[in-house]
This record gives C-alpha cells, structure tokens and sequence, in this order.
C-alpha cells in the first residue's frame, strides 16, 4: 500500500515536472493531497501494522502525518498566492511543485519508516529536494544558502550513516541484517556500550542538521532565511519533525540500554547549547525569517531538554513538536505577507504593520503570543510540561538556567514583534486589503494550537500516549 | 465636659499670660492680659479681603482648621473624666483630625499663589509631619505601660499603682511641650513675632486671611495651646484626688506652661530654618527614650 | 592482500595533505576508487554475480571514473589549477594526518569484536576524521568536495569492516549518498561559480547576520 | 447555569472587533454588566453561605478546572468589579480624541483587552488549580501589557510596555517555580490547596520567598517595584486607574491566598513582609513627593499604598505568629480593608489625573495651576481623592489605618520585647509614611489646582464632559460611605478575615469604636457647617472686597512669577532624604560681575536608586555582554563543521573521563 503511495507521488512530480502545464500541476496537485489525506487516514485505521516490513504506522507516524497533512494543504494554498506574481513558466514552477511533492513524499516515509536504513535514505532525500527549494528564488544569496545547506547537511548525514553502520554492526548479529527499529531493539543490548555510544553521538550529530539544533544547526537557519515562506512553513515544522522522528526512535532504541542515562545527558548538552545560541544571536538578527529560524531552534532545544528529562516529559515533547509544527507554520505564512506589504526581508523596515493592516496585526499579536509561548498560548503548557518534568527530575539548575535563558529569548521576540506591529507607518505604502481566507487559516492555527491543550481530543491524547509507550 | 470648659478658660488667656511674661522679662510695659481677646474680638466686627487669585479651598480652609481644633478639645480628658469624645484610639483620630486642619491650611496657603506663604506653607507642612511620630512614640508609650489605648483610660490608669510612672511622666511632658512648641509653630521652631516673611512659618501662611477668619485662626492656636496643656496636666494629674485638687492642679499647670512658653521665647533664639528639622526629629528620639524607659519599668526588658 | 590495499589508502591519505594541486587531488581519488575496489573484491568471500556488479559500478565506475571526471570538468570550468593555501600550513597537516593514522590504527587494535574486520577500521576511521579536516583547513569549495568525498570513501570502508554480508540497503545508501553528493554539489559549484565569480567560501559569507 | 452564561459572555468578546468604533464603548460595557452581575451574584452568594462556593468552569488538558469561591475571593471580586466598570465608564470619554486617529480595530483591540483584563482578574482570585491559575496571572499581564502600550505612536510607550511584560514574565516564573517545587516535593495536587500539604511538612519560608518575589512583582514592593512608574504614567489614564486600583492588588490577593495555608513558623515572614513593606511604603511616597510626573506620582502612591496594605498584613501575620490575636485580626482587618479603599481613592486620582492631562495634555504640574476655576469638579474629586489617599478623617483611608494603628496600640502591652520593638517601628514608620503622603499631596493638588496658571497649557482649559465625572461620584460616593459608615464593613471584613485566623469576631468589638468615629466625624461636619453659617451671616453685616493678593507690597507683576513651584515646595523635603531621592539640579551658577542676571533655566532631575542599582544597570550589561558573544554564524562552513568536530570531540573527552 504504502509503496503504491510512493509511486503514485513520484509519478505525480515527475509528469508535472514534464507537462510543465498549469492546469495539469493544479489537478495533479489536488490528487496528491487527496492520496496524503488517504494515506494518513489509511495509516490511522490500521495502526501499528506493518505495511512490507520497511514501513509501519506507529502512532508516531501517524501524529505527525496528520499534521504534515494538514500543512501540506496550508502550504499548497499558501503557494498558490505565493507564486501569483510569478511568471508562470519563466521561474519554472513545476520543478517547485515537483521538488514541494517529492519532499512531502520523503517525508511520509521518514515517518512511517520502520527501518533505520529506509528512515535515512529518506531524510537524506528530503535535503536534496528542500535544497531545490531553497534555490528557488535565486536571489543573490540563495546559492550560498542551499549550497551551504546541502553540503553541511550531507556531511552531517555521513555522520549519523556512520552511526548507523556502527549499530548495523549489532543488526549484523546471528546473521539478521535488517536494520528494522523492532530488530535493533531486541539486539542493541548485546553491543558494547563503547560502539553504541560512538554511534549514537554520530546520530544524534548527523540528524541535528535536521532537527536544527546545535551542533549542526547553523545551515537550517540560513536556508530558513532564505526559503520562500511557504517552503520556510515546511522546513522549520515538518521538516524538522522528521529529525525529531529520526532522533526519538533511535532514543527508543537504547532506551533500555545502560547508556540511556548517558545520551539524556549528551541531549541535555544539545538542548542547553542551542537554546543558549538562539538566545545570544538573536540580537545580532536582520532578516525577519531568521528570527523564527532561530525560535524553532530555540523550541527544537527545548524539546530535546524535554527528551533528556524523559517522565512527563514525553508526553510533553511530543505535545510540544505537534503545536510547534502549527504556530511556526501560521506564522511563516504571515510573514510572506508582511514581505509582501514592506517590500522588504530586513526587521528594520518594518512598522506600523498593525496600521497597514489590523487582521494581519492581530494574526501577527497572536502568533507572537504563540510562539513565545505566553498563555494562553498552547506552547506554554508543553513548556510548563517539560519544566515540571525537568523539577522532577532534579534538575533545578538546567531548569533555571533555560527560565533565564527563555526570558532572554522572549526579550528580543517581543522587541522585533512590537517593532514590526507598532510604531509610524513608512512612507508608500498603500494600506492592503486583507485576504480573508488567508488570516483565517493563520488564526485557526493559533485557535487550534489553543484548542489542543484546553480540551485535547482522545484520539490525539492516546495517540501521543502510544507513541512514548515503548519508552515506559 | 468640665474639661471642655477648663480647656475654652484656659484657653482665653493662654496667650495673654505668654506675652505677659515675655514683656516682663524683656522688661517692656505689658498689654494687659485680655489683650488677645480684644484682638479677636475688634477682627469679628471686621468685613473680610479675599485675594482675587484664591478659590472656595481658601475660604473653607479656616474654617475647617478651626473646627478642627475645636473638635480636638472633645476628646481631652479631664483627670478621671473622659472627655466628650472618647473611645479605644481616640488620639489617633486627635492626631489625624488636626493633621486635616493643618492640610486644609496648608493648601489654603498656596491658593492665595504668593511665594511667601507658599514658603510658609511646606514648612508647616514638613515640619508638622515630622513631629507625628514623636506624638505617636509617647503615646505608644503610655499604652504600653497602661495598656489602654484611648486618652481617658491612659491618664485614668496612669498613675495607678506604682510611683514609677512619674518617670515617665517627666520624661513625656519635657517632649510633649516641645512637640507643642512645634504645633503651635512658636520658639525655637518658629518666632511668632519677627517681621520679616522669609523666616515666618505660620504667621506668612495667613498673610492674606483677614476678619471672621483670622480671627478663627487665633481663637485655634489658643485652642491648640490650652489642649497640650491640658495633656500635660492629665500627666500629673492623678485620678484618685477629689475634683478640686484637680482643677487647681489644672489650672496651675496651664498658668506653668503658658509661663513656660513665656520664659523660652524670651530666652531662646530661633533655629536656623534648615536647622528645624534635625531640631524636630529630635523629638521623636527622646520619645523613643520614653517608649524604652517604659519597656524596662515593664520589665520587657530586664536588667540587674 | 587487503593490508595492501590499506597501506596503500593510508599513504594516498597522506598525499591528499601534502598535494596542493586541484588536479592531484581528482588523481588520488581515482586511485583510492580503485584501492577500494580491491578492498571489496578480496575481502568479500561468497560472492555473488550481483553484488560484484554492484561493487564494481560503485567503486570502479562512480568513484573513479564518474566522479573524478565530473571533478575534472568542473576544475576547468572555474579555471581552477593550484588550490589556493590551507589556512594550515601544509607541514602541520601531514603531521596530524600521521597522528591520525596512528590513533585510528591503535583504536582499532581496542576493538575486539570477532564479527569484525577490524583492519577495515584502521583507515576508515582515519579517513573520515581526515576528511572532516580537510574540509575545515581549506577555504575552497573544491576542496570541500574532495572533503567530502574522502569521507564517503571512509564511510565505504566500514561498511566492508561491517562484515562480509553488506546489508544491500547500505549499499543502496552509499551509492545514493554518493550520487547526490556529486552530482548536486557539482552543479552547485557550478552555479556559484557563475554567481560568485570566485570559488572562495570566504565570499560565501552573506549569511552571518 | 450562569457559568454557562459567563461562558457565553466571555466568547462574545470577540464580537467588539466586528463593531464601528462608536459603538465599541457601550457594547463592552453592556458585556461588562453582565460580568459584573454574574459574579457579584456569587460573590453575594459566597459570603452569605458559610461554605466555598465550587462549580466546573473549564478543561485544561483533559482534566476540568473548577471555580472556586471563598470570602476572600468574593471580596476582591467586588474590588475588580466596581474599579472595572468605573474604568470603562471613564473610557468613553477619555478615548473620545484617539477614536479619529486609531482605526477600529485598534479600538476594539483596546476595549477587548479592558474586558479581559477584568475577566482573568476575576479569574484570577476565583482558581485554585495551579496551572490554570498561572494562565489566568499571565493573561492578565499580556492584556494588561496591550492596555499599557495603547499610544504605541510613541516608541517610548512601546519600549516601556514591553519591559513591563518581562518583568512579569520573570514574575509568573517564580510562581512556577515555587508550585513546581511544592507540589513536587509532596506529589500534592498540583493546586494551592496543594500548598497546605507542603506548608504542613516543610519550612515554609523558601517557597514563601518565591511566591512572594513572583507576586511583588505585580505588586510593586521596593525593590520589585520598577515596572510601575513607568507603566502607569504610559497607559492610557483609565487603565492606570484600573490597574493601580485593582491589578496590582491581584499580587496581594497572591500573597494572602499563600499565607492563608501557611500555619507554622509564621513569625520571620511577618517580620519579612513587615520590613519590606515599611521599605516600599516610606520609600515609595519620598520618591513620589519628587515627581513632576502627576501620574508617575500616583504611581508611586501606589507603591506607598502597598506598603501600607503590606504593613498590615504583615502584622496581621506576626500577630499569628506571637498568637496575638487583636494585632492578627486588626493587622488583616486594616490591610484588607485599605486594599478596598486604595482602590476607590487611587482610581478617583488617576481618572481626574486623567482629565487634567486630556484637556491639558501635559501631566507636568509644573505646567499646570489655578485649575480649580476652571475644572471645579474635578478639582473637588481630586482634593477628596489627596485627603481620602492621606489617611484624613472623615474619609475611608482614615479608617483602614485607623484599624491597623489600633490593633497596633492594642498589642503593645501583650507583646513581647521583639514585638514591641517591631511595632515601635511599624507604627512611627506609619506615621511618617501619612505626614509625607500629606505633604506630598498638599503639594500636588496646590500645584496642580491652586493659585495661578504656571503656563499657557493651562489657558483655555474647561471642565470634562459629564461621562468622565459619574464615575468620580460613584467613587467619591463610597470614599464618604466608608468612611462615615465604616462600622457597615465590619461585618463583612469579618468574614473575610475568619479566613485567615478563627478568632475574628474581635472586630466585632470595633463597631462600637467604628460607629463612635461616625459619630465624631458627624459633628465635625456639624461645626463646620455651623460656623460657616455664623461667618455667612457676620460677612452679610460687612462689607467683603476683592483684591490681589499681598506681595510685600509690590502689585506690579503677575503674583505666578514668584508663585511656589513643586520643586521649591518639595525642596525641604528633598534637602532630607538626598540619600534616597538623589535629585540632581540643573543650573547656571551667578558671575561675579553680573549685574543684571540673564534669563535662566532651573532643572531637578530625581532618579529611583533601587531602579538604577538594581534593574537598569544589571540588565543593560548583561544584555551588552550577551551581544559581545554572539559570534557564533560566521558564515564560513568550515567554522560550523568545527562545531560539529568541537561538540563530538568534547563529548567523546567528557565520555572518557565519566563526566557524562
């Protein structure tokens, strides 16, 4: 079934990259939203099944399709208007949507992959296409962009392959070769501690290219600045949720092992690092997108304190990387705006937005409030989650020493936000006429990141709760 | 009520007794001791100017300082007798009711928008919130010893029992004719007398009442007079004598203070205006003394 | 046989820090495309029809053949002859690449892992960290994929030392690591060369607000 | 039933962004009597049933969040309700001038943000459940935070709101931290009625500490007290009202609800709170006598305020403590009573503060004078506002002082030495604090209002429209009730201080003392009408000129040339507590030889230490230093697979020697 999905999308992209005819990328598009949605609703229905022993729908898997989904939808709207002013065939379009389907495709398979090979030819596929992406505006600097971005992140996927090679060495064990998570669960006990832990630093080194956190952190950020917004919706939400997927299910292979207590603290380590550096080049920011490049790090370093912590702060991990994937999406979605409005990517330009256009200055209020994970904002509670977590744990001082830094953090959000929001309105510019369904989608996101915590429907809670089963 | 009578008598010749003894001393011929009355008097038969720049606060301010005052006088007990007005923390609402008199005049001051009494007025000001806590720390300290907390019951209880309380006594009436000297804005704080408006406190502050209010003005001042010398008695006074002692005892110690009054004038000199406040919180500093002298005759704290 | 073959690696690796020629390094990639197909070769036992094929494209054909040509095309298009200095001196380099040598050939020693074929460890290791190196001492992108390159070569290396029944997905991964690397680096060059005029990283710097 | 209907309300906020800005006002007002209805109803309820009043409101993470209401809350649910709706009242006519230059969503955006900022107040004394709690308390501050920088023309504005939200933001995670730490510790519900469990078991001073830093900050006790000269001179007059009425009293509400489970080793945090509140109050009112800023002085009224409320709550506290239980129940009684009354005066004082400012636009007294002829009415609110605010009799200020001066006296004679010494302090320290709040008050409203324009701002000025003076007389109306009628509150301040110590029918024993006051308060008023009467009829019989006022003699100029300023009023004053106050003069010294002395310009300039010391300086180099080190996106790849290399490298070191 699932191969069939694979096909069936390859086959998409490749005949809109050929026809390179309007209509046609408009009904195939549609074709492959409708067979995402069938897919994860497919997955959904029988869960925890193994589909041609590569694949699997863990209740993971499932969560985050859903919400890659949902964003997929989003991001074809938000393309749709994004490439309106574009000619269509001049800036050969067809290669972005064929690129965005190819992208989208590979990242379903990371997330159902149940095999640790599969999962790595698959995020590895992701940064070809997200580099395409990234190309396309060809700005000045998109070259620099993708090309750092692709280089680093093939270097770091080197890395975790090593990692990988080093616990094949366990899979290799009486002579079973598959490098199926399920496998390596059983096996990985009989490593020598020293391998697995080579192995595991690799891993986790190589995929935080993808989650963007440090060490590798530092080409996701600037393709994140770079990206067209739609794309930038993806790459800091999706995108970065497969790190995480690839990230967790390692943990929940050595979850049992006697090095769990040693790689919680080498994620201790990731988290506090990159919560630090987004905290102190955040005020060396110019370009808007950067900002929120730097917050999904910043949220990506909570998340892996939230991982290291473990108890509660499953739960809350999880809880947390699905909100996080709405509000950065609603707010990358605005910003295309807010480019669009000023005619500019530089933070100094922008102000007296919330004059120009007030549905898009509430939207952006609320996204602040979001994202910075005030109340009522949903991120305060996976947050406050993890902090808990993180007091039951003892571990007072890494808790307070991310309060300060998170306070930090929100210091400089809330100045570039107000700078933007408030403030004279510079000259020529004509007041917009809000699109209506655009803010409303924005908002429902903001609503919905509300919603899911104010009263979490069950299957959402279970879901959450099966994915972190394995790991207590 | 005997003590509101007492109090109005006293207070009729207070002044006069003052500028009495001043002149004795300073060996001048001497106004005859209704003098002040006369005064007050000839000013109620006289019409009123008001400043052209002062509001209704100008015009209503003597008359609430006044009643004020008078309203005070209520509250003073006499000897065992309570006064008309008494109940548990009745000096807090004394201290208070002539703060609000002193607010009214003091704003009342700075309607009529003249630097002079603008002068004046702050001082009155500073200086009257300065002299507060030494007014409280006394008392606070008498409660203590007596554990009763309105005028009446403080001096009914006061010298029951031990002689020891007359230490404390000493002690309170050298501060409390101080802190009258402050209220009523004479020596060394303030020279009723001199000429010249930059080193006037409260005389500069009614430049500019004239008539029915000045007169008020006046009839207050003897009002406050009478009133501290009348506690000053209470802290003599014991209430175990028959009423005639006590009015003597009364009677002899306002023609004391008014005489006391007198003597200082003549003899001290007026502090230097920015000396005032270190020469005000001075009181309150020998009040605290007060309050710990009681602490010990308490035996709150014991020593061998 | 293979202790060749490893020798032999070792000493390219050695090379590689002391060439400064973009030419030489193509070069000693073609030579350490066909070491490792030696490596293969010997060590795999039981080897079937398949698995040859597939060796012999992934080594023999892409790293030797494709990619050094590749290289070769992209070097003339951005007139690339002397790599310009690493801003470590060369004298230094050669040492640590010893050091490095000697580490990984002792660390390996540590291992003691039947299932192994430690020897593969040796240069594997020494060719990865290596390759990390390289591509921090030199400023040039070209370099940066010679880098790369080194490590897949690696990389390769211990997915031999995994054993001799390779996982066909690894394989799979290698080659798809190494077609990707090329391939889009190569057109990447070419287009910041276009774009930039120079291959210098330094002028890859816009990012760094 | 009617948490449906407030449910309801609550959502239909929503509906003001849709409205025309005319009909903004009425519509949230409409919405805010609702509010207001529901919840007095159970407020009525809470403090007529002996028991809590308890009903499900919402679901936060599956689990529902109950409402629950004891005295205490019903109580500061009156507070908010009355401030809030006298807030709004005074809104639409305060926002009249902004209505052409803000669009209608801004507009909306500002009533929707009162609204909620009435709501989560509300919600705020009503939850018990730590978490929601913490999302109403932040709520709170965000809409309060949109409400502060409402003129956000001004990028002042901006940048004093948003140092504003930091600050409570640093305060709501203290409040995290400390249930956090309790109710880990305990695995007790993660809930204030969890803290009992905590309180019971362990030394309550360290997580007393932490709640009481998170809610001094909203507060404003010295030194946590920074935010607020700032944001309330920036917010729009009605919201400074509402918000130094009734927000800062919610970090009150805090403390007591905290100290209300709290039942051993009570003494040092009385002594803790007594000091600090001794602090914020002497300090708060010399600050504010050097202000030239009226709403920056009201602002650090409020500080002084608090001070006063802080004062008798920690008596309430060491009362307990010692088992005093006259100092406890008269400590509480006053402090909880001068919560209710420093929310009517402070309002009264912002809102016609408020009025000056909209028809002078300066809020420098120094620009100001003889407004009185001009604003009568509001100058009368104002002076009944500066008398109420000074603790005078007959007004309510009087009253809630007089219950804590009491209960002070009362105590002294049952207290031990420490005690004694303690309330020695308390009570000389209160004393201060009233004289300099007279002097400070003297000063602003003779200056603001009396003697003669010191400007042309004030040319050309009139009185406000009606619907900026009703709420003044809904105000001026309870200041005269309380404090004329006090002996009707004892009752229900008996109710809410049960809540705290059992034997709270002592004051019950001060009606009589109440009702006496009354009583004197009653004559007083007597005379004076009195013998205003007699001086009517003597003034009849004589004749009464006008004419200007004495200057020595000399009639030539106009008298506001040498008219006292508020810095030479405060001058004194500030020669006195130079230490605190630090006010710099900037002048132009004499030359010998000038004969004729050019036109000069004098300039005092007063700086809050604890500000400087304490928050200014700190921040500002850490945030310089954290900009030095920010050099970690160099741009160069080789630097960013160091860090790679660097991170694997030093973790593989840590590995080896165990250190991870």
């Amino acid at each position: 079934m699932y191969i069939l999905f694979i096909i069936l999308s390859i086959v998409i992209s490749l005949s809109i990259f050929l026809f390179k005819k309007k209509n046609v990328t408009t009904i195939l598009s549609i074709v492959f939203l409708a067979s995402l949605v069938i897919i994860s609703s497919y997955a959904y229905l029988n869960i925890n099944k193994t589909d041609n022993i590569f694949f699997k729908y863990d209740s993971l898997g499932v969560l985050l399709s859903f919400v890659l989904t949902i964003l997929s939808i989003a991001t074809f709207y938000f393309s749709r208007n994004y490439l309106k002013k574009i000619d269509y065939h001049s800036r050969n379009v067809p290669v972005y949507y064929a690129a965005l389907i190819m992208l989208i495709t590979a990242l379903m398979t990371a997330y159902f992959s149940n095999n640790i090979a599969v999962l790595w030819v698959s995020i590895e596929a992701t940064s070809l296409f997200v580099t395409i992406l990234i190309f396309f505006e060809r700005s000045k600097v998109a070259p620099e962009a993708s090309w750092k971005y692709l280089f680093v992140s093939s270097i770091g996927i080197a890395l975790a392959f090593i990692g990988i090679l080093l616990l094949s060495i366990a899979g290799s064990n009486d002579g079973v070769t598959d490098l199926s998570f399920d496998t390596l669960r059983n096996v990985v006990g009989n490593i020598d501690t020293l391998w697995l832990k080579i192995s595991v630093l690799l891993i986790i080194t190589g995929f935080s290219v993808k989650l963007s956190v440090f060490p590798l952190y530092t080409v996701a950020v600037d393709a994140k600045t770079i990206a067209p917004s739609p794309i930038n919706a993806l790459m800091s939400t999706v995108l970065v949720n497969a790190g995480f997927v690839a990230i967790f299910r390692t943990f929940t292979v050595i979850a049992h092992t006697e090095i769990i207590a040693w790689t919680q603290n080498v994620l201790f380590v990731v988290g506090l690092s990159s919560i630090f550096i987004v905290s102190i080049q955040l005020f060396r920011v110019k370009r808007l997108k950067r900002t929120f490049a730097f917050s999904t790090m910043e949220h990506m370093g909570i998340v892996a304190l939230g991982l290291a912590v473990g108890g509660i702060g499953y739960y809350a991990v999880i809880l947390h990387i699905v909100l996080h994937s709405f509000v950065k999406a609603g707010l990358f979605y605005q910003i295309n705006r807010i480019h669009t409005t000023f005619k500019s990517k530089w933070i100094d330009d922008f102000s007296g937005y919330f004059k120009i256009n007030p549905l898009g200055g509430i939207t952006m209020l609320v996204g602040f409030i979001s994202v910075t994970a005030i109340p009522p904002s949903g991120l305060f509670v996976s947050e406050f989650l993890i902090f808990k977590a993180l007091f039951l744990g003892h571990r007072y001082l890494i808790a307070i020493v991310a309060f300060i830094l998170l306070t930090v953090i929100i210091y400089i959000l809330g100045k570039i936000f107000l700078g933007i929001l408030y403030g004279n309105v510079p000259d020529k510019i004509e007041t917009y006429k809000p699109n209506y369904l655009e803010h409303f989608l924005q908002l429902s996101f903001f609503g919905l990141v509300i919603y899911l915590v104010i009263n979490p429907p069950a299957f959402f809670v279970d879901l959450i709760n099966n994915a972190i089963s394995i790991l207590n | 009520m005997i003590s509101l009578l007492l109090i109005l008598v006293s207070a009729l010749f207070f002044v006069g007794i003052i500028t009495k003894i001043k002149a004795k001393i300073a060996a001048r011929k001497m106004p005859s001791i209704l003098q002040p009355i006369y005064d007050v008097i000839r000013l109620f038969k006289k019409g009123a100017i008001y400043s052209s720049t002062t509001s209704l606060i100008f015009k209503i301010a003597p008359i609430v300082y006044f009643s004020s005052v008078l309203l005070a006088v209520f509250f003073i007990p006499f000897g065992g007798e309570a006064g008309l007005l008494s109940f548990h923390g009745d000096f807090v609402f004394f201290a208070y009711l002539l703060a609000i008199g002193k607010f009214m005049m003091i704003i009342a001051a700075m309607d009529t928008g003249s630097g002079f009494e603008g002068m004046g007025a702050n001082r009155e000001a500073l200086y009257s919130m300065l002299v507060e806590p030494a007014f409280f720390i006394l008392t606070a300290s008498v409660a203590l010893f007596t554990n009763n907390i309105s005028f009446h019951e403080l001096f009914a209880h006061f010298h029951i029992g031990s002689n020891l309380s007359y230490a404390i006594s000493i002690a309170s009436i050298y501060v409390l004719v101080y802190i009258a000297m402050v209220e009523n804005s004479r020596m060394p704080v303030d020279d009723p007398k001199t000429h010249l408006e930059l080193t006037m406190v409260h005389e500069v502050m009614v430049l500019d009442n004239s008539g029915f209010d000045l007169a008020l003005i006046h009839i207050a001042t003897w009002l406050k007079f009478a009133i501290y010398g009348s506690l000053i008695s209470d802290f003599i006074i014991k209430s175990t004598w028959n009423l005639y002692e006590q009015i003597a005892v009364y009677l002899g110690v306002q023609i004391a203070f008014a005489c006391l009054v007198g003597i200082l004038e003549a003899f001290n000199a007026r502090n230097k205006m920015n000396k005032n406040p270190q020469w005000i919180i001075v009181l309150s500093a020998l009040a605290v003394v007060v309050f710990l002298t009681t602490l010990i005759i308490t035996q709150k704290i014991i020593l061998n | 046989m293979t202790y060749l073959f490893i020798i032999i690696y070792a000493i390219s690796l050695i090379y590689f820090a002391f060439e400064e020629r973009a030419k030489k390094f193509v070069w000693l990639l073609v030579i350490q495309g066909l070491i490792l197909f030696g490596m293969a070769f010997f060590s795999l036992k039981e080897i079937e029809f398949f698995d040859f094929i597939f060796i012999l494209t992934e080594t023999v054909v892409v790293k030797s053949i494709v990619v050094p040509w590749f290289l070769n095309r992209v070097r003339r298009h951005n007139g690339l002859k002397r790599v310009y200095e690493p801003s470590m001196p060369i004298f230094y380099s050669v040492i640590i690449v010893m050091l490095g040598l000697i580490i990984s050939f002792v660390l390996s020693n540590t291992i003691l892992d039947n299932k192994l074929h430690t020897q593969f460890f040796t240069v594997a290791f020494a060719s990865i960290i290596y390759g990390l190196y390289f591509i921090i001492i030199h400023k040039n992108i070209f370099s940066h994929v010679v880098g790369y390159l080194i490590i897949e070569n690696g990389i390769f290396m211990l997915s031999l030392a995994v054993g001799s029944t390779i996982p066909l997905l690894i394989n799979l991964a290698v080659l798809l690591d190494v077609v990707m690397g090329i391939l889009v680096l190569g057109i990447f060059m070419n287009r910041v060369g276009d774009t930039f005029q120079t291959d210098e990283v330094n002028q890859l710097t816009e990012l760094k607000d | 039933m009617t948490i449906i209907i407030l449910q309801i309300i609550i959502i239909l906020t929503i509906v003001l962004f849709i409205l025309p800005k005319q009909h903004q006002n009425n519509i949230s007002l409409l919405l805010q009597l609702g509010i207001i209805g529901i919840t007095s109803f159970w407020a009525i309820k809470a403090f007529t049933t002996s028991n809590i009043l308890e009903f499900p409101f919402i679901n936060l993470l599956g689990h529902s969040v109950s409402i629950k209401i004891d005295k205490l809350s019903a109580f500061f649910i009156f507070v908010i309700n009355l401030t809030s709706l006298t807030g709004l009242i005074y809104a639409k006519g305060y926002l009249k001038p902004y209505l052409q230059k803000k669009n209608a969503t801004e507009i909306a955006f500002h009533y929707f943000n009162f609204l909620w900022l009435h709501i989560s107040m509300l919600l705020v004394v009503m939850i018990r459940d730590a978490l929601a709690f913490l999302i109403v308390w932040e709520i709170m501050s965000l809409v309060s935070f949109f409400l502060v920088i409402f003129e956000s023309e001004k990028k002042e504005t901006v940048k004093i709101g948003l140092k504003y939200l930091i600050q409570m933001h640093i305060g709501v995670v203290f409040l995290m931290i400390a249930f956090i730490i309790a109710c880990v510790q305990t695995g007790a519900a993660f809930s204030f009625d969890g803290l009992s469990i905590y309180f019971a078991s362990h030394n309550p001073f360290p997580i007393f500490l932490l709640f009481f830093i998170g809610f001094g900050i909203k507060a404003g006790f010295i030194p946590l007290h920074s935010w607020l000269p700032h944001a309330h001179p920036a917010a729009p007059s009605h919201v400074s009202g509402v918000m130094s009425g009734v927000m800062i009293k919610m970090g009150i509400y805090g403390i007591l609800r905290v100290l209300s489970y709290i039942h051993e080793d009570l003494f040092g945090i009385g002594v803790f709170i007594l000091v600090i509140s001794l602090v914020s109050g002497i300090i708060g009112v010399s600050l504010a006598i050097v202000q030239h800023d009226v709403k920056k002085l009201l602002a650090y009224h409020s500080i002084e305020n608090i001070g006063i409320i802080g004062i008798g709550i920690g008596l309430g506290v060491i009362g307990l403590a010692e088992n005093m239980p006259v100092l406890a129940v008269l400590g509480f009684g006053g402090g909880i009573l001068h919560i209710l009354n420093h929310s009517l005066f402070k309002s009264l004082l912002f809102y016609t503060a408020g009025s000056v400012y909209k028809q002078t636009h300066t809020r420098n007294i120094e620009q100001l004078g003889g407004l009185i002829k001009k604003m009568p009415k509001t100058a009368l609110f104002f002076l009944l506002g500066a008398l109420a605010i000074s603790g005078l009799p007959p007004f309510n200020g009087f009253v809630s002082e007089f219950l804590i001066y009491s209960g002070m006296f009362k105590s002294l004679h049952a207290g031990s030495l420490l005690t004694d010494i303690v309330l020695l302090f308390s009570f000389s320290g209160l004393a201060i604090i009233g004289g300099l709040a007279i002097f400070c008050f003297t000063k602003v409203f003779s200056i603001v209002f009396l003697g003669t324009g010191r400007s042309d701002k004030t040319k050309n000025v009139t009185e406000v429209e009606p619907v900026m003076i009703i709420p003044d007389f809904i105000i001026g109306f309870f200041i005269l009730l309380i404090g004329m009628g006090s002996f009707l509150i004892v009752q229900p301040l008996m109710n809410v201080v049960a809540i705290f110590t059992e034997n709270a029918s002592i004051l019950s024993e001060m009606t009589s003392v109440l009702n006496k006051i009354s009583l004197s308060s009653g004559i007083f008023i007597l005379i004076i009408g009195i013998i205003w009467l007699l001086r009517a009829w003597q003034q009849k019989r004589h004749q009464v000129l006008e004419n200007s006022t004495w200057g020595c003699g000399y009639t030539g100029a106009n008298p506001a040339l040498h008219q006292y300023t508020a810095t030479s009023y405060a001058d004194n004053f500030v020669q006195l507590s130079s230490k605190v106050t630090n006010v710099k003069k900037e002048f132009q010294e004499f030359d010998v030889d000038e004969i004729f002395p050019k036109e000069r310009s004098f300039e005092t300039h007063s700086s809050d230490v604890f500000e400087d010391n304490l928050v200014t300086k700190p921040t500002n180099e850490t945030i310089s230093f954290l900009e030095k080190i920010a050099v970690f996106q160099t741009g160069k790849i080789q630097d960013y697979l160091l860090y790679a290399l660097v991170f694997v490298i030093v973790i593989s070191l840590l590995t080896y020697f165990n250190l991870l």
